[in-house]
């Protein structure tokens, strides 16, 4: 995994703070912030490097364009006459004709200097601010990253806030150590936060344990975020989904056998999840869809992708017999069985080290049952977008006597430029960001001496 | 009408905020003849004139409110020649500064002239406001601004190098205030302008390197200052929503799983959502039921779906929802259910950090603090 | 007012942080963190000199004590050996004792500087750190401080909180500035915070205007914090109290005498207020009646205190005949007629320039009804403890039409240390806090030409 | 029972966790015929053996819960040595960190061992720390307490002097954490014990001039890093609770003036406290109506006043309070209203400031950014 940058593997493309997650398929064209490029180009280096495209090509570069220190300020105005963008005498038109002439993003930020009437005019703090501004807006220069949690979150934060409930990066790490997760943990799950929060527990669990996924509907809606963290093969026979709405069976003391006899026909027959009956869960699918199952070719690698596909979807398509789809629809459904089979059993132990929640439902019924297989002095966390939800749900908890060392908070997280004569806290920060209720279950009668 | 004396209605000469929406209104200055456009249509200054203030005033392609100006309204639409000063941190330094009427101030730069309104709010009729800035440009349009707002009497603006040159006026002040890049040059003209009687010292910084030169400065032995206090206001203003938080299933709509889990030996009865009636701990929120389960998109296909409404801590959901199916009725699981609430909701984008506010007090002789 | 310190006119105390208001009373001993002394040697003196204690007399020091500074930090500590407090040979027998033989704080801190083997072994910068600590605990320093808004709602804040509803400065502050409260407005004001915002209000008035103080029950209960202003007499004359209860009569258009001659009868019967039915009202009264009524010599003094009387009780008793006691009352009860008369007569014109509320009661009803007696185009500002109460009442106003610019906000004030090498936000801060809710009051019906 | 492997009741040697309260806990390192005294009486170790997690324990003048040690709860009831981190900023670094199972991670100083024990949790059993401690005494307990913890196979403790001596291993670490009083200096020997193919720094400072230095270390042209971040967290905790908000009389209660303000022509019927019946718009709470006018001091005289309670929001208040009067009855003003409804308090006094986190990637060779 240290190997650096490799086909078929996701990467983290970063240009001016804007991330995105891609998988390098090969002779595929990535379309990124207006540039476009095929991969080949970086296989290989190390991530972390950066790239300048070229005729549809990724350049390796290794300029030095730390433009980020700049080490005077504070210089007055008092001369300053606001020229609202008149001093500049190369139109669009000019920009987009050197671009069609094959310029480089360096030639044409050089260009923008010199036809620039006010540049030599200001001081020396302003004229590396207006470089950084064109360079930015001029050199077609990315950075091909290393997919970690911490990125992938950052991802999702600044992107896509609503494909993860609208957490942010401080709730997300304090639902992972609230509730303990390390290496061999037995992890309930329930999220919909596009599998970043299973591909989080993923990676801690490192091959090792188990995550019980309940999901809405049928299937699991969208894990897209998982794919994105590059686990190797092994990591995805811990994760064993089941619909959210076996679980009340279970509870009641139903076998597997009964509870799935009756519904597994209704699943061959439709394939849709029944839940999917808001925009969120419209969305979700719509991604699922885009990103549908991969096709493999040898025959070994149907299982390991089949077993993938029923967790995270790939992203390829190719032609297919009608026997093949068949056959790989049945392989599918086998290893959906012995998933489901083991979410069960795990559950059924009621012996989970750990419960984390986080998802557009309204999360008091969820807990409340899920809370049944939790083992007693183990930790829970919940995420919930709005603090009423979980007001509920602390009173509840409160009065069941259920858990203990109760939690209902929130952080104020700041984020600072810290930069010489220019230290202080960004202009802009995140308003909205959600609530975590925390807690420990115990067994609320008195038991001395349980054995 | 001017900053300074309300009418009921507008006049001739009145500088007027045009209210179109909460991010979206502008100062007027009402001109016999003159048309002003808004993206609401015209307005003609005429037909201004006599309007009532606080109501609706009709544009060609819609309606506008007509308010009388005050500092806090034109903070929110003056035109911005600097980074301005806001409410939350305004409302502080008016406290902080002690200032009342008949207070003298100095204040370095008028910059927009944000804070210059508010002191000149506090501190008329009797005191005055010496404002000082070393950009003409600005000084001018400040200036001019004053005398359109009928001001003129109780502020004077200069222009010059406060840190060289120091305020106009020497033991004279009962406030000063800075908004300067690097005020610790300016504390020592800062206490010439204070008397020697003492007063209050306020400096606005957004980075806390100038902060903390301030201080030490400020506490420098001798200094004639006391009391030195940092702080920072972040104000957040919430947005009240009504949200449908949907639930999910989980799979309590086979009746016998049901009776099974509230009657069984599994003693989870308390743990199911058929908990929602309990009654007395329901909270801050209720129940929508969905009654006819025919409607699969209900939710998603109006943002306000018509439903049979139950509020969840009274009896009537025993009657309507909860508890029916031990009559033998339907059970609700077949339903579906959302939870609706009021909450707050922050805007997703908020002002995290407008500047650290230093307050001192000025006390020549006396500068030590027990 | 620029006078400095006179006895018969309200100081603040300052010691290590603690205020107190207290009126200087010729002879009358001040009991303040511990230490017991007479007014009389601060007369004269500038406000913030500095006494100590000696003998139960103030003696003005000019010693420089500042201990803020100290200039260097960040000593490392490898060496360290916490010693429980072992190294300190002077016991609290010793420093007793020594007390007794009167010695001053500085010889009892140089004595515990000598006393104490750890010292010398300290760093420079916990040296200065133990002598600080020290010193603080043993010299009766303390510092008389000029009245104002700042240092009363400093006072209030950190003392007793729930007395103004657990407002901190930032709300109170935001209160008079989002209603454009200025010299000459005719404010209607309705508190539970001791008298502190009126204070406020009245000081921003400084003697044109109006204010109409609408107050629970049959008489202002609890005005304690306007007296600590020292305004001259003819602040007093701009405040106009009202029972809340009449303002339903006024706003069904009865008249002043018919609403008034039924219930005086009551009044007169019965002082205490009707609305004292829960603890906070409780705490009030005891106030109130541990500053009761003054009592002044000759007849001119009658009116002038009498007035006062009824609006900001001050603090001193007197004996006097029933005939004399009879006159104070029908003297008192005409003056507060007659600004009760002014109230009415205020708030029926219905053109006040600005409102605030910041009470215990919940808000909606209160100021539904209030916003009748406000001007169009004039502001409100609301303060409430828990936001849900704002909540409902933002709904409402929103529904209504009947004001624009609705804001629901809170403030996160942060306190700095800003000292060399040790410049960080206080580690303790203040939780709770309360919300405020500003908005204009407009005519949501259209009436273009409206004269 | 160690913080690595769980069993489902307590064995001999097992560190537990005694839960007393939210604010009271404590650990306990169990041993056959020990007693430990507690202020709910004694706790026999003897008859904690074999006693499950989770449950009440009995002691002579109450009970306890006896819960399995995690790192959460060590960093609650730990004996400080030091300034801790706690657990907003613990999981921020976690996973700023990007620590995993195998990860190999430096740290500096040990201090009380609170963030090393979250580290090592998430690192184990493939991982390992190396932490190092330049205070000799700290250093011992600290490798005393992770022997206890049955870590001491995952983590490792120095006693030096990370600046000069810098740390025990080269090109090693896929992180490096600093919580020293000079980090700055401490910038190079991080940099040395991180991996050459690249990694994860964080520092963790109260103040701002450390944190300022740090960021101007990393970066130096040439020092390796790269992606600079500031940030600080502040967690807060809230109390749920229920308050009951008292209904100011406005003067309703007599008919006349209601009548007159309902039907009456000045159109205020909308702004009075009847407006409680509009309904759908009520919101978070509940009116509680004291029935019995003559029980005066009903609400001071207890938390829970017994009440007839509505709903606002059911139309049932129609029936009990609110339009009772349209029908003849008793006003309903003649009763007290009090208004009761759940929110969220802070505590009067929380912690506003831990410390800045500032966070690097090393790439050596690449420590530009686009």
């Amino acid at each position: 995994m240290e190997d650096g940058i490799a086909l078929n593997k996701t990467v983290i493309l970063q240009r001016n703070n804007v991330l995105k997650a891609v998988k390098l398929i090969p002779e595929k064209v990535i379309v990124f912030e207006r540039m476009r490029f095929k991969p080949e180009n970086a296989v290989g280096l190390p991530f972390g490097s950066v790239f300048e495209v070229k005729n549809g090509d990724l350049n390796p570069v290794n300029s030095s364009l730390s433009l980020e220190e700049m080490e005077t300020a504070g210089e007055d105005n008092r001369n300053l006459v606001d020229t609202h963008g008149k001093s500049q005498t190369l139109n669009r038109e000019d920009l987009i004709q050197m671009k069609e002439d094959g310029a480089t993003g360096k030639e044409i930020v050089q260009s923008l200097v010199e036809n620039s009437s006010s540049f030599a005019g200001k001081t020396v703090f302003s004229q590396k601010k207006y470089l950084k501004k064109k360079q930015k807006k001029h050199l077609a220069y990315l950075q091909l990253l290393k997919p970690t949690s911490r990125l992938i979150c950052k991802l999702y934060q600044e992107r896509e806030p609503a494909k993860i409930c609208h957490m942010r990066i401080d709730s997300m790490s304090q639902l992972l150590t609230s509730t303990n997760v390390r290496h061999g943990s037995k992890v309930a799950v329930f999220e919909t936060c596009s599998g970043l929060l299973l591909g989080m527990v993923l990676e801690r669990l490192a091959g090792k344990g188990s995550i019980v996924n309940l999901h809405p509907g049928e299937t699991p809606v969208n894990l897209f975020a998982v794919s994105h963290f590059n686990f190797p093969d092994e990591y995805w026979d811990n994760l064993h989904s089941l619909p959210l709405h076996k679980l009340a069976p279970l509870l009641a003391g139903n076998s597997f056998q009964s509870t799935f006899d009756e519904s597994n026909k209704t699943t061959c027959e439709s394939e849709v999840p029944l839940e999917s009956n808001d925009s969120s869960t419209d969305i979700a699918n719509e991604n699922n869809s885009k990103h549908e199952i991969a096709i493999p070719v040898d025959i070994k690698a149907v299982e390991n992708l089949n077993e993938k596909a029923c967790n995270g979807p790939l992203k390829r398509k190719l032609s297919l017999s009608d026997k093949e789809k068949t056959a790989i629809r049945v392989e599918r459904q086998k290893k959906r069985f012995n998933h489901q089979k083991a979410a069960w059993e795990l559950l059924e132990s009621r012996n989970m080290d750990a419960l984390i929640v986080a998802s557009r439902f309204h999360p008091t019924p969820i807990v409340l049952s899920l809370l049944e297989v939790l083992a007693v002095s183990k930790p829970f966390a919940i995420y919930f977008e709005y603090k009423e939800a979980l007001m509920e749900l602390f009173v509840r908890l409160s009065v069941s006597g259920a858990a203990i060392n109760l939690q209902l908070t929130d952080t104020f997280m700041r984020q600072y430029q810290v930069l010489p004569e220019r230290t202080h806290p960004h202009v802009m920060m995140r308003g909205h960001g959600g609530y975590l209720l925390t807690g420990i279950k115990v067994r609320p009668f008195s038991a001395q001496q349980e054995k | 009408m001017s900053f300074n004396v309300c009418g009921k209605s507008v006049k001739e000469n009145d500088v007027i905020i045009v209210f179109m929406g909460h991010d979206s209104m502008f100062p007027l200055s009402v001109k016999e003849g003159e048309i002003t456009q808004t993206k609401y249509g015209a307005i003609k200054h005429n037909s201004l004139l006599g309007h009532g203030y606080g109501t609706k005033f009709s544009c060609t392609k819609g309606w506008v409110y007509i308010l009388q100006a005050t500092p806090e309204l034109w903070t929110l639409c003056l035109p911005h020649r600097t980074q301005i000063l806001y409410t939350a941190d305004i409302a502080m330094i008016t406290l902080q500064l002690d200032l009342k009427p008949g207070s003298v101030v100095c204040e370095s730069g008028t910059g927009s002239g944000s804070l210059s309104h508010a002191i000149l709010r506090t501190v008329a009729p009797m005191g005055h406001l010496h404002t000082v800035e070393f950009n003409e440009g600005r000084c001018n349009k400040a200036t001019a601004e004053f005398g359109e707002h009928g001001l003129s009497q109780y502020v004077t603006v200069y222009h010059r190098d406060v840190i060289n040159e120091g305020f106009p006026v020497e033991n004279a002040a009962d406030a000063v205030f800075l908004d300067i890049p690097r005020p610790d040059e300016a504390v020592k003209v800062a206490a010439k302008a204070l008397k020697t009687t003492g007063g209050r010292f306020c400096s606005f910084s957004p980075c806390i390197e100038q902060t903390q030169r301030t201080c030490a400065t400020l506490r420098k032995p001798g200094s004639g200052f006391c009391e030195v206090e940092t702080l920072e206001l972040v104000r957040r203003s919430h947005n009240v929503k009504r949200v449908y938080i949907p639930i999910a299933d989980i799979g309590i709509g086979d009746s016998e799983v049901r009776t099974a889990l509230i009657k069984g030996e599994n003693n989870t009865s308390s743990v199911l959502p058929c908990a929602y009636e309990a009654g007395d701990d329901m909270p801050v929120g209720e129940i929508i039921i969905r009654t006819t389960p025919e409607n699969k998109d209900g939710l998603s296909s109006s943002k306000n779906p018509k439903r049979a409404k139950f509020d969840m801590s009274s009896s009537q959901i025993s009657q309507g929802g909860g508890k029916s199916y031990e009559k033998g009725k339907t059970p609700p699981a077949a339903t579906k259910y959302a939870f609706s609430t009021r909450t707050c909701i922050l805007p997703k984008e908020i002002y995290g950090h407008t500047g650290y506010l230093t307050f001192a007090t000025y006390r020549p002789g006396l500068s030590h603090k027990v």
